[in-house]
């Protein structure tokens, strides 16, 4: 049995599927690991622990990544959770903003501020808006009630699985503008990340093909794999994670492993434009496909 | 007014003891009863009358209870309980109508002499009359020192501003407890003189352990003593006496003798 | 002069602490920067720091006034007043036993996301410390000296305004200088729960950003605040206290 | 008893002015629920809660005790040594001028996500008001008693000993009353930067899952805690420094 | 040594002040200068010499230096500087040979009676002598209340406390500040004879305001005053004298008279 400490990017939520999957099916033992999951309420907090040694694996994003090895950190991606941006512009489906070019004057809030902004500046620029045309407000970690309090006009950074559903279940309609419609190009949203001094790949890969066993059988038993995941601990089974489960199951990379090396590089361009990094960033500094030999 | 009660009245006039300025205001005060601190008996059964508009030298072994007295009278025993009864001569309440110099200086750190002084004035929310309080101060020897913290002051400099504290509280009923202990003869002496003059008329209950003090002042000598309280006659001369005169030291002899027996 | 000698070899002794924590904690750079690399930070940063810096000053110093005054009255309701303390201090220890985070959000809720939420949040980190230490001292006026007072005619307030308030200063004094510490930590978690400027508004940025010596020259300038107002009020009250007391 | 009544009233009010605040503030549930929400939410959940309470309450005890410990010995050293004084006293203020959000991921990475880090999280919040209390009445011993015992021979370690330390017992209780109320916090804190049990952790979850109801029915538990432990540590300081003073 | 050499030193032997207990190894106080508390001179240039063994009573009005004097003796005057010279007559170190009853009592508010009274051993490190705490506690009068805490005793219960804490510092330099002035005549008595008797053949310089203490007790009696340092011849006989008698009487009077001189 190898031991692998993994630290999930926050709380265990229906994006975790897999992970949870895997480790109550017996997935992981059976491929002779015995893996630890640790989950933090700071997603910048993860790869940071992994670049010092203190975790094997994180989840994290893949926009952070690019900025963190431009920081000099030691990550590199090695899978994918989910293949696809979550992120979306929330606002009220019923209110001022039913476009992003409605935005002009208005108040944006944002969760954690860094990467956020260049994604909204990019969606308004496709819009003909610039950032000096909007309010920018840090609003924590309350997304979706600022939005729904009319606190702020919409907010860059919620989930496009969860945020919605969490308003639909407080009455209030939400409506979502994906940043890969409006000018961003595509990106992991949720990645695994290791030390590549560190890293064993081996281990990693049988990591990566319980995980993947896992998104089978999620995919093949939707109702059952959410039995599974709501009992796996008393706080997760609520009507939230219910709702999310039935959203998030079809986002889930069907070949975790697998790299998608155009994304990193469009993605590199994106954020070099945008003025976040300053140097070219090669794929093989940021991501690693551990089948392809 | 009937004759009978008038009579009446004036027998319970007669019951009271005597004012030393028939027709001055100044109250008697009345204490009768057992002193208790929670269950402990601190002075028994005792009957203490002070005689209104008199100066009365209250004198005692250590620890039998003085201070415990005048902190009933003055209303201030909040942790002293009293079994019996307690009023004034004239029957009215004595709230507003005592001053009293404690035993301890109780002077405020913060304050100047000046402002210790007149610091009666400050708390009822009247105007201190600030040239009185020079004046007093001036007669207690410290005018040199208004503008002193009571911390630079020596044992008997601060006794002196308690001293002028409460001789600046224009009160019927002064109640001093020790209040000339800390001072050198020649001090002691001029002090006693200026109470007796600024206080003169007024009910005095003073705690002393100085024969020759008691000698000099007193118009009433009491001696509390675990066995109770009892009179000792003073000289027939009216205070302040001379500490020289004869009959005062014969009385400072014979009451010496009286302390030295308890 | 010698406070000040002190002060720096305490500065300096910090320094080669922290130095030595890196390499003896062998501390990768993205968990701890060294001092060298945040001064390099702070320097190359200084104008957008100074700019963040300004705004969380104003916030802190606002909420320092407002809370010193709040707690002092408070303290002084609650010594005057046997019914406002009953009622009222079940309230003060509420006040500070729900962590402010979570009143964050009612906050921004009513006040914005502006400056007065960090203001409100300054506040009330220190209102409980100053009312608790300014209280505590309020109540524990020697019985003599109030037995004196009463003796002499004084009404409870006279009381309170003249005695009991002046004998208390020292422990209102000891509240403020806790208040001077925790202040800046209450405006920068204001600044966390929702802002868009102010150094807290930067740490989360640079965070964000992986840019975690940005983060530390922050952070550093934050502490250099909370350092400059501690001593500051430390200085004041000092001398305020022994200009009363000799 | 009497107290027991006016600590009743006093939840009352609190309950009845939280009910005011949500109806006048036009507060929606998930901004604030009202009292009857949240006491639904606390009984339906309340194994759950339980559980995490124990967990939380036992990092709060374990801070508490340690800290108070560690405060103490540290205003010790500080009121003996001069030299100590001046090294460490910047430390001291500096310790705290940090927030310690700034130093959870440091602590994180030497303790790890367990118990450990949020004692030391917890220790690290109370360290400050204990010793800072504690030491400014260490240093206030009337200089007539220290002029007594250096007539009497004593050393300054018997001074200390003898003297200073229980004058200063007074403020030692200052410090802990606060160090009571701000325990709880630190734990919190420990357990927002990454837990997986504890009361911060779950109302970390609980909001995140906008589940508020559950979140301030955690917020109320550990309310709870710390308004038992401010009374306990009052009312046991209260009875020591009576029994030593009268 | 030589016969010069000695010479010299017989007459260095006999310029200082002959001890009252020659062979005693008692040592004499000697400070001379003058005496500042920040820049305000508070004693002008004095010459104290305490002889070695004696009692002596050091009286004078209040606020003229004497408890600072004593301040400085016991090395406790940090706030308090001397331009000049102070030293033991042996030319050893005072230090450790002290004992000081300040005119404030200082008694530590949360020990108990007999805590404080045994304070010096427990502050040297050093096994209390309780049996005879007991006993001087059973000497002052104070038997009954060794367990009890300072608040709860009168003012002449706490002196007593604190004379008894002096009393078991056995040291050959014993200062007491106005150490009966809180005490009743009898009381006083006995605490003077009791003194007298446990600091027999010590170097004692004790303040007083009380010419007849003055008269019981000094061997040597001092007077200071604003103009200096001056000495008062005592009766030859040896104390403690009687009160009453006639040698005592006469020189408590010229003692008194000179007093209320200054
Ligand atoms: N810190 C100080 N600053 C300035 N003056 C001071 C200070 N301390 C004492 N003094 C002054 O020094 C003088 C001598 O004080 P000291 O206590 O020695 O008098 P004393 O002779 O003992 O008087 P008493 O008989 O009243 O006790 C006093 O006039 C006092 O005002
Ligand atoms: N709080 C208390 N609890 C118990 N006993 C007390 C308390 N306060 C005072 N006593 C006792 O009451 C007695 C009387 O004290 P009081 O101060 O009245 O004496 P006094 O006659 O003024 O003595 P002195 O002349 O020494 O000042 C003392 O024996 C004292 O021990
Ligand atoms: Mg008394
Ligand atoms: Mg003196």
């Amino acid at each position: 049995q190898d031991r692998l400490t993994l630290m999930l990017d926050w709380f265990v939520n229906p994006d975790h599927g897999p992970i949870v999957i895997a480790q109550e099916k017996g997935y992981f033992a059976e491929a002779g690991l015995e893996v630890e999951v640790i989950a933090p309420a700071d997603p910048a907090d993860p790869p940071k622990m992994v670049a010092a040694g203190r975790a094997d694996l994180a989840v994290s994003y893949q926009p952070q990544l690019h900025l963190q090895v431009a920081e000099g950190m030691p990550l590199v991606r090695v899978g994918t959770l989910i293949d696809a941006p979550l992120t979306c512009l929330l606002a009220l489906r019923d209110g001022p903003v039913q476009d992003v070019a409605d935005l002009q004057g208005r108040q944006v809030g944002f969760a954690v501020p860094g990467v956020q902004e260049a994604l909204l500046a990019q969606m308004l620029r496709h819009n003909g808006l610039t950032l000096d045309d909007v309010e920018l407000v840090n609003v924590g970690w309350s997304l979706s009630p600022s939005v729904m309090s009319g606190q702020v006009d919409a907010v860059i950074g919620a989930f496009r699985n969860f945020e919605l559903n969490q308003m639909e279940i407080e009455g209030i309609a939400g409506r979502c503008f994906n940043p890969e419609d409006e000018g961003v190009p595509a990106y992991d949203e949720l990645i695994y990340v290791a030390n590549p001094e560190r890293l064993d790949p081996e281990v990693v890969r049988r990591f990566l093909s319980a995980t993947e066993r896992a998104v089978q059988f999620i995919q093949a038993h939707s109702e059952e794999s959410w039995a599974v995941f709501a009992g796996s601990s008393a706080e997760l089974a609520d009507e939230l994670n219910w709702r999310a489960w039935a959203d998030t199951v079809p986002m889930f990379a069907a070949h975790p492993g697998k790299l998608d090396e155009d994304r990193y590089i469009r993605f590199a361009e994106f954020l070099r434009d945008a003025g976040l990094i300053n140097k070219e960033q090669p794929v093989g500094t940021l991501a690693v496909d551990l089948e392809a030999r | 007014m009937t004759a009978w009660s008038r009579r009446a009245f004036a027998r319970t006039r007669d019951e009271e003891p005597g004012s030393c300025f028939p027709g001055q205001p100044a109250p008697s005060l009345l204490l009768s009863g057992r002193v208790k601190i929670g269950s402990a008996t601190i002075v028994g059964p005792v009957a203490l009358e002070v005689r209104g508009g008199c100066w009365t030298c209250l004198l005692g072994p250590s620890g039998v209870g003085k201070s415990t007295l005048l902190a009933l009278l003055a209303g201030v025993g909040d942790h002293v309980s009293l079994e019996g009864d307690q009023r004034a001569g004239d029957d009215a309440p004595l709230a507003g109508r005592v001053a009293l110099m404690a035993q301890s200086d109780l002077l405020l750190p913060w304050l100047n002499v000046l402002d210790n002084v007149t610091l009666g004035a400050r708390l009822r929310g009247e105007r201190a009359d600030m040239m009185r309080a020079r004046q007093v101060l001036d007669r207690v020897g410290l005018a040199d020192l208004a503008k002193a913290r009571p911390a630079t002051l020596s044992g008997g400099q601060r006794q002196r501003v308690a001293l002028a504290r409460t001789l600046m509280e224009d009160r019927p009923v002064v109640l001093l407890d020790e209040p000339f202990s800390a001072l050198d003869a020649g001090t002691r002496a001029r002090m006693q003189d200026l109470a007796a003059k600024v206080l003169a008329g007024r009910t005095v209950l003073q705690v002393t352990h100085d024969p020759a003090e008691a000698a000099r002042l007193g118009q009433e000598v009491l001696l509390l003593t675990r066995s109770g309280l009892s009179r000792v006659e003073p000289p027939a001369t009216s205070p302040p006496r001379a500490f020289d005169a004869p009959d005062t030291l014969v009385f400072q002899g014979r009451l010496l003798r009286r302390l030295l027996e308890v | 002069m010698r406070r000040w000698l002190n002060g720096l070899a305490g500065a300096v002794a910090g320094l080669l602490a922290w130095q030595a924590l890196i390499a003896l904690g062998d501390l990768p750079p993205f968990i701890l920067p060294g001092p060298i690399r945040v001064a390099q930070a702070l320097w190359a940063n200084v104008l957008l720091i100074a700019g963040h810096a300004v705004v969380t000053l104003a916030e802190i110093l606002t909420g320092l006034v407002l809370g010193a005054i709040l707690g002092g009255l408070s303290a002084i309701l609650l010594a005057a007043s046997p019914l406002a303390r009953s009622a009222l201090r079940p309230m003060l220890v509420l006040s500070q036993a729900i962590p402010v985070f979570a009143l964050a959000p009612l906050l921004t809720l009513w006040l914005g996301y502006g400056f007065w939420s960090k203001v409100a949040m300054a506040l009330l980190i220190i209102y409980f410390p100053v009312t608790s230490a300014f209280f505590d001292a309020l109540v524990r006026t020697p019985a003599d000296w109030v037995g004196l007072a009463r003796v002499m005619g004084a009404r409870p307030a006279a009381v309170l305004l003249h005695l009991r308030i002046p004998a208390a200063l020292p422990g209102l004094a000891s509240g403020l200088r806790l208040a001077a510490v925790y202040a800046p930590i209450g405006a920068v978690i204001g600044e966390w729960v929702g802002a868009a400027q102010g150094l807290g508004y930067l740490m989360l940025l640079a965070n964000g950003r992986a840019r975690i010596d940005l983060m530390f020259a922050a952070l550093i300038v934050l502490v250099l605040i909370t350092l400059s107002l501690h001593y500051l009020v430390d200085a004041v009250c000092g001398s305020l206290l022994r200009r009363m007391s000799t």
